[in-house]
């Protein structure tokens, strides 16, 4: 319990969020537009499982967004090339574990530190992009929306597809031996050599598994609408790096769950639609966002201060 | 140790070449004696910009003239001067440039025209000696009325409804934001703006953004979008919130993004003129200037394919805001 | 006495009958100029314990690291249990029974003891369950195995060094292990777990464990190895039985010259009262009520078990943790010393126990290192004189005979006695009326004590107050003037200089001197 | 070969090409360009050698600017301040702002890089937050745009600047005590700490600096632009930390050096102006940008790593040490 502290109050936190909703904006409530909002939030949550991984290894990767964008414009003019979706799903997975693989071999192959490389790799892949496209928007066949299924029957799979992944990575992570060692690796790096982990190889598969899930959720998110914008994910990665903090997840690596990280991502992920519902000016939502991460982390410090004093 | 050596061959190289003089726009150094007009839209990546370029490339094409189109790919006002400083040093003969923020901007055209160079600004003006020529789409005011107008005329001048602008910052869509909420308040005094959101000019943004207004208003009766990528982003919540009909969407945007949406009845019509013209236009005026063709007092000015055009001052009128609609919007491909 | 010679006969017949556990056959490796091994032979039979002795950088840790197959040997050849082995690595070696123990214990802060357990002794395939009911059950078997009070649930960071140290021989004892490799076992382990650690050792011994046991303390390698290996610059000077040796034979072995005497005399008388503590108490660091003299130019011992409170008490008077109650004195006037800063002003040095992390900055260069408390002493317009910084390093390594290329090496390229020596200069080079050295000399080969001891008694000498804390029984008798034996956080006796091991001990442990 | 005389090289060669293929780049307007458009994010890379020295990061001095440009703006106009006392008000809110991040992160021991990730968020949102995201602050007196546009005795305003900062940042980095318990910290906080260096006292002095600094780059961009608006100096912050670790600067700390920095503010600056000389989009910049700084890390690992290989090219040791030293 005490070791859970930051994923208790943050899920508080969030519980007072929602009942503050529930009481001055009972119309958050209606189940059509919370599904929809949900939905819109699964790609997010992918990512952000992705983010947590990276980590609780001990490192981090802010190039997440832009292989977020790659990958949806690349799907999306897969589609429309014509592809079928069960082609163009394993491409757009296979293109983000691709980039994956190449923040690995530069992070644990060289051992250059990961910000640096993937400050660098983001700047090149955002850029190409638009060197690219120059930003014009995909447009997609009809049949590609929800999988080709209904509405709601598309928004429950991506909401179920992201749990799915949630938990079953949080039960790999607590229940898998490779998962035990990505914490051994996030932990101390030496010792795991010692206790013959081969962290090496941990680290890069953590790397493609991240970009892997980029590309499983820029295909989440191309299928909810019939144009691909080149610019989405945008900003994503400060995003999910925030909500896996805030879940608890230390930046030093090692420590952390994914269950926190989810409930991180949902606290930040309501703070924006509450603000629209409590008919809050737009112009405070970032200084609140930021307060809400300040809050978090500085909640958690001043716990870890009382534990050691 | 080396690198002091190093330093200091350095330092003299970039002395010994950094004192060439500016060979002046009249002839630019080296290459091929061809006017060169530089194209500046207020931001890369965007349809609407994007869809000027079209113009201004035809126009090029036909003219002759070497273009260069540059400008920010990220939101940084500093950058449009930035790249108009370097043009300046680099030499080109005109520019035609999208301001993003007037004051901010003109001190750089000002010493672009100091130096010579041709100035013509579309899209959104600079201060007035800033520059030579503005091609006039329509105003701000034209622009936010007409908005307003046509969210009047689908509300029948009643009920709540929503603004979705790019970004809080950005001049343009605090400009006619401003204009909306005058006209509002001026002609339709039973409507009410409920509600703001910036959606950072992405698409994902808008459409989350629009999703919740519409469980956040429950009896929100239209969407109003003063970016681009607004309208389709909204028609789409607005679909899958199965309230097609009862909540309807307007705003600026190109008939292409919004062709499927108008034809399904949800988005009701889209404002714009035809940006390719504009494009065209900047840069006919541009090279006309450079070559005298065009000066200040002329009442009208011929714009090869495009025709002619009046000349209110040292505005180029290009014409009214265009609405498409579902009659219409077929007979357009931008 | 009877039972290790009924038990030598035993392991005699033994290695008639069976071929060594391990075998090295002239393994050479370098690393880029530097040849740290040159055609080393050695071999471990089962049920001995074989002591590996050596100066720091002779080459033991390299002949572990062979053995443990961290690194790879550039030529000779590796043998267990008669087969031989090529392309070592860690996850091999530990398949094939080897386990090594090593001073930093390498395990992982974040993770509960169970699962630092179980990650050394479970296979190391990703995709498996783990079960953690049985990580649970297996950890609690193992650790009440050697006695160690450690729930399995706690977090490696809560452990003390000694814990660590009790976990990290819990799984190689867990991994089945039939060589195992113990550096320096005992550096951070109170009497009773070192006792209890020979325990260990023996009962391992009796089950036909190989045993490597590589330690600076002399006295230990006499109790329990039953052969020697020693090894100089890289060379094995042969093995030998421990009978066949002396503790100076040995010594001249490993230096390959005579240590005149490893704890040179006292001289002077001591002077006035240089910093008097009265009632002096921290509670975060569970010290209280201590009331101490230290004169200037004495060397005063500070002995105790680990967890005492006598590191706890230097990081008090040195502001770390500051005193929270009682009153200190400098030379009659009354301080408060609430950060280094402010014991630096008042002249009190400390040289911490863990070189590595405190004693000195690896990465930064000597020179920079030696400065780096005396910056307001020597840069007072915070301006740096780097012709005075070096000029200064270069006297500090000249008189503390610090063996390195130049002041602008870094320290991370000095052996073990040498860094000491560094973080020695740091502090001098503040020109305190106060040292206080923390284990000076643990971790550090023969010859640099030998060198350290002579340095502590000039300083002495010269009217320096010294505080010497070790855990060191022999170098604590041989040094101080005074011996101050702490328990449970407070001075449980003061006793002469010539006090005996046995009063010490007694003192330390809280019992009657005829209790031992 | 060090890292700087690498850096050297590869400006130099940067100029070289742009020279050839850029027109009138080698003009000294171009070169006068050159520096003040790498004014702000100069300052602002100068400032965060020092605070990455010292094994921390500040994502939060983008904002900050913005925050601070909005302050001035509203010093000077709505609170009719004149302009020299606006200036320094903004000043000291900048470095309270520094202050803030500061006292999060030695105070309660928090990681730098998430309290800056929070106040990079925070300090953007009080800017759109005052400003309503509208408000807007233009028609400075002339004498203040001087500041930001003019030149002084031939060259622009920003190089004196900029020179004196970059003296100042080197001498306080190279040459004094802070420099060197700032590299202390940076390799071991708790070896720093047994050293008897006020590491709390050191860490804040650095934030501070980076406020100050955002705050002073903040005065020159809205001198430069001549309008103030609350989305000033946006991904800043990315382009300096850019900057420094192209210049050498070692994201863990301690290693690092001042005129690294500068170069690496000069390699990207040419760069980015050069490829508009040689007609290139703006992205291709960005694109190279991400490139020059993967050459700049990876080339020498590489070369040292194909050097061991040819030694002992069956072992495996030299990748692992690799990884664990860098």
């Amino acid at each position: 319990m005490k070791r859970y502290f930051l994923e208790v109050s943050v899920a508080l936190a969030l519980g007072a969020v929602l009942l503050a909703l529930a009481v001055f904006a009972p119309a958050f409530y209606q189940p059509q537009p919370l599904l929809s909002l949900a939905a819109r939030e699964a790609p997010t949550l992918v990512v952000a499982c992705g983010m947590a991984l990276v980590i609780i290894c001990r490192h981090i990767d802010i190039s997440l967004g832009a292989q977020f964008s790659v990958c949806s414009v690349c799907a999306g003019l897969l589609a429309a090339m014509h592809w079928p979706l069960v082609f163009v799903l394993p491409a757009s997975i296979l293109l983000g574990a691709i980039f994956g693989a190449i923040n690995g071999a530069l992070v644990a192959g060289l051992g250059l530190p990961s910000i640096v490389v993937t400050l660098a790799t983001m700047a090149t892949w955002r850029e190409s992009l638009r060197w690219w496209r120059e930003g014009v928007w995909v447009d997609l066949p009809d049949g590609l929306q929800w999988f080709g299924l209904s509405q709601f029957a598309g928004q429950w799979t991506l909401i179920l597809v992201a749990l799915t992944l949630l938990a079953a990575l949080a039960l790999a992570m607590r229940h898998l031996a490779a998962g035990r060692f990505i914490y051994a690796v996030g932990s101390d790096t030496e010792a795991a050599r010692l206790a013959g982990i081969r962290p090496q190889r941990v680290t890069f598969g953590v790397f493609v598994l991240a970009g892997a899930m980029a590309g499983l959720a820029a295909m989440m998110n191309v299928i909810q609408s019939p144009q691909v914008d080149p610019n989405s994910g945008t900003g994503l990665e400060l995003k999910t790096i925030a909500a896996v903090v805030v879940g608890g997840v230390a930046i030093s690596g090692g420590r952390g769950n994914l269950w926190g990280a989810f409930a991180g991502l949902l606290l930040l992920a309501c703070v924006g639609p509450a603000l629209t519902h409590l008919h809050v000016e737009p112009y405070w939502d970032k200084a609140i966002q930021g307060a809400v991460i300040l809050l978090a982390v500085v909640a958690d410090g001043l716990r870890r201060r009382q534990k050691t004093l | 140790m080396n690198i002091y050596l190093l330093s200091l061959t350095a330092a003299g190289l970039m002395i010994i070449t950094g004192c060439g003089n500016n060979t002046g726009p009249g002839q630019p150094g080296g290459v091929a004696k061809k006017t060169t007009i530089a194209f500046l839209p207020k931001s890369k990546g965007n349809a609407y910009f994007i869809s000027c370029k079209k113009g201004a490339d035809r126009a090029a094409r036909e003219l002759g003239v070497e273009l260069i189109f540059d400008g920010p790919t990220d939101p940084d006002p500093a950058r449009q001067n930035e790249i108009v400083e370097n043009w300046i040093t680099l030499g080109v003969d005109a520019i035609a440039a999208a301001c993003e923020n007037k004051e901010g901007i003109s001190t750089a055209l000002r010493k672009a025209r100091a130096k010579g160079i041709k100035v013509v600004t579309y899209d959104a003006d600079a201060l007035p000696d800033a520059r030579d020529f503005f091609v006039n789409q329509a105003t701000p005011e034209g622009i936010g009325y007409a908005l307003m107008d046509e969210a009047a005329r689908l509300c029948h001048n009643e009920g709540e409804f929503a603004v979705i602008i790019g970004s809080l910052t950005a001049a343009n869509q605090i400009e006619w934001r401003k204009y909306v909420e005058e006209r509002r308040a001026a002609q339709y005094p039973n409507m009410k703006m409920a509600a703001v959101r910036p959606c950072d000019d992405l698409k994902d943004k808008a459409q989350s953004e629009a999703t919740t207004l519409l469980s956040a208003y429950p009896n929100l009766k239209l969407f109003l979008s003063t970016t681009s990528l607004g309208v389709p982003s909204a028609a789409e919540a607005v679909k899958q919130a199965g309230k097609a009909g009862q909540v309807k969407v307007v705003g600026l945007g190109l008939p292409s993004e919004n062709r499927r949406y108008v034809k399904e009845g949800i988005t009701d019509s889209v404002i714009l003129w035809k940006t390719e013209d504009l494009g065209s236009l900047a840069v006919r005026a541009a090279s006309a200037v450079v070559s005298g063709a065009l000066k200040p007092g002329d009442k009208t000015f011929k714009a090869g394919s495009l025709g002619e055009f009046q000349i209110e001052g040292d505005n180029i009128i290009l014409g009214k805001p265009f609405i498409f609609n579902k009659d219409n919007i077929d007979q357009f491909d931008f | 006495m009877t039972f290790q010679g009924g038990f030598l006969g035993l392991s005699v017949k033994r290695e008639t009958s069976m071929s060594p556990l391990l075998r090295l056959d002239s393994v050479t490796k370098s690393f880029g100029a530097v040849r740290a091994l040159k055609g080393v032979s050695f071999d471990l039979r089962p049920g001995e314990v074989h002591a590996l002795v050596g100066e720091n950088g002779a080459g033991k840790s390299t002949l572990i690291k062979i053995i443990t197959g961290a690194h790879p040997p550039d030529s000779g050849a590796i043998e267990i249990a008669g087969a031989p082995v090529r392309h070592l690595n860690p996850a091999a070696a530990r398949q094939l029974g080897i386990a090594c123990i090593y001073q930093q214990p390498a395990l992982f802060a974040d993770l509960t003891v169970a699962e630092a357990i179980a990650l050394r002794l479970e296979p190391p395939g990703g995709l498996r369950r783990v079960i953690w009911s049985e990580r649970h059950a297996r950890a609690v078997q193992l650790l009440s195995q050697i006695g160690a009070r450690i729930s399995p649930d706690t977090e490696v960071s809560q452990l003390s060094a000694p814990e660590q140290q009790l976990v990290e021989i819990t799984c190689a004892l867990g991994g089945g292990a039939r060589i195992l490799i113990l550096d320096e076992p005992t550096a951070s382990l109170t009497r009773k777990e070192a006792e209890l650690l020979f325990a260990l050792v023996r009962h391992l011994r009796s089950t036909g464990v190989g045993i490597i046991y590589i330690s600076h303390r002399l006295e230990e390698i006499f109790t329990l190895a039953d052969r020697v290996t020693v090894l100089r610059d890289g060379v094995s000077l042969g093995t030998r039985t421990a009978g066949e040796l002396d503790e100076t034979a040995l010594i001249k072995l490993m230096i390959g010259r005579d240590v005149s005497q490893l704890y040179p005399p006292a001289e002077g008388e001591p002077g006035e009262t240089a910093l008097s503590l009265r009632d002096v108490g921290c509670a975060a660091g569970g010290v209280h009520h201590v009331s101490l003299d230290i004169r200037a130019g004495e060397i005063l011992g500070l002995a105790g078990l680990v967890g005492a409170g006598r590191t706890e008490l230097a990081r008090a008077l040195f502001g770390i943790t500051p005193a929270d109650s009682g009153e200190v004195r400098r030379s009659g006037e009354r301080v408060d010393i609430q950060s280094p800063q402010q014991a630096i002003a008042c002249g009190i040095a400390y040289v911490p126990e863990d070189r590595r992390r405190h004693g000195v900055i690896l990465e930064m260069p000597i020179a920079a290192n030696i400065t780096l408390a005396a910056h307001s002493r020597l840069f007072p317009a915070a301006w740096l004189r780097l012709g005075v910084e070096q000029s200064v390093a270069c006297e500090m390594m000249r008189n503390l005979d610090v063996r390195a290329s130049g002041p602008d090496a870094p320290a991370r390229s000095l052996s073990g006695g040498n860094q000491q020596k560094v973080a020695l200069a740091r502090w001098l080079a503040t020109q305190p009326k106060v040292l206080i050295l923390d284990e000076p000399t643990q971790g550090v080969d023969v010859g640099a004590k030998s060198e350290i001891h002579r340095i502590l008694r000039r300083l002495a000498g010269a009217g320096m107050a010294v505080v010497m804390i070790s855990s060191d029984l022999p170098e604590i008798l041989g040094m101080s003037d005074r011996i101050a034996v702490m328990r449970g956080g407070t001075i449980a006796a003061m006793l002469p200089g010539r006090a005996s091991a046995h009063e010490v001990m007694a003192a330390a442990l809280g019992q009657p001197a005829t209790g031992l | 070969m060090r890292h700087e005389s690498f850096l050297l090289l590869m400006l130099i060669a940067e100029w070289l090409l742009f020279a050839a293929v850029g027109r009138n780049f080698t003009t000294l307007d171009n070169t006068f360009d050159i520096i003040r458009h790498s004014g702000e994010i100069g300052l602002l890379a100068l400032a965060l050698t020092a605070v990455i020295l010292t094994g921390g990061i500040d994502l939060s001095v983008g904002s900050l600017l913005g925050l601070c440009a909005i302050l001035f703006g509203k010093l000077w106009r709505d609170a009719s301040l004149p302009i020299w006392l606006a200036m320094t008000c903004t000043l000291g809110a900048g470095a309270l702002a520094g202050g803030f991040n500061a006292a999060l992160i030695t105070g309660l021991r928090l990681p730098p890089l998430i309290v800056t990730l929070g106040a990079f968020s925070l300090f953007r949102g009080l800017a759109e937050a005052i400003t309503r995201g509208m408000d807007t602050f233009t028609n400075f007196p002339p004498t203040f745009l001087r500041l930001g546009q003019e030149r002084w005795l031939g060259l622009p305003a920003q190089a004196p600047i900029l020179i004196l900062f970059a003296t100042g940042i080197w001498l306080l980095v190279h040459r004094t005590t802070f420099g060197r318990s700032f590299r202390a910290i940076g390799f071991s906080p708790e070896g720093a700490r047994y050293a008897g260096i006020p590491v709390g006292r050191r860490v804040t002095m650095v934030y501070v600096l980076a406020g100050l600094t955002a705050a002073m780059s903040a005065i020159l961009y809205t001198a430069r632009l001549g309008q103030a608006k609350a989305d000033a100096g946006t991904g800043y912050e990315l382009l300096a930390i850019t900057a420094v670790v192209l210049g050498g600067t070692s994201i863990f700390g301690g290693t690092g050096s001042v005129h690294g920095t500068l170069l690496g503010v000069a390699a990207l600056a040419v760069l980015n102006n050069g490829l508009v000389h040689a007609r290139q989009p703006r992205e291709v910049a960005g694109l190279l940008t991400g490139l020059l700084l993967l050459l700049a890390l990876a080339g020498p690992v590489l070369l040292k790593k194909l050097a061991e290989r040819r030694g002992r090219w069956h072992s495996p040791a030299p990748a692992i040490q690799n990884n664990e030293t860098a």
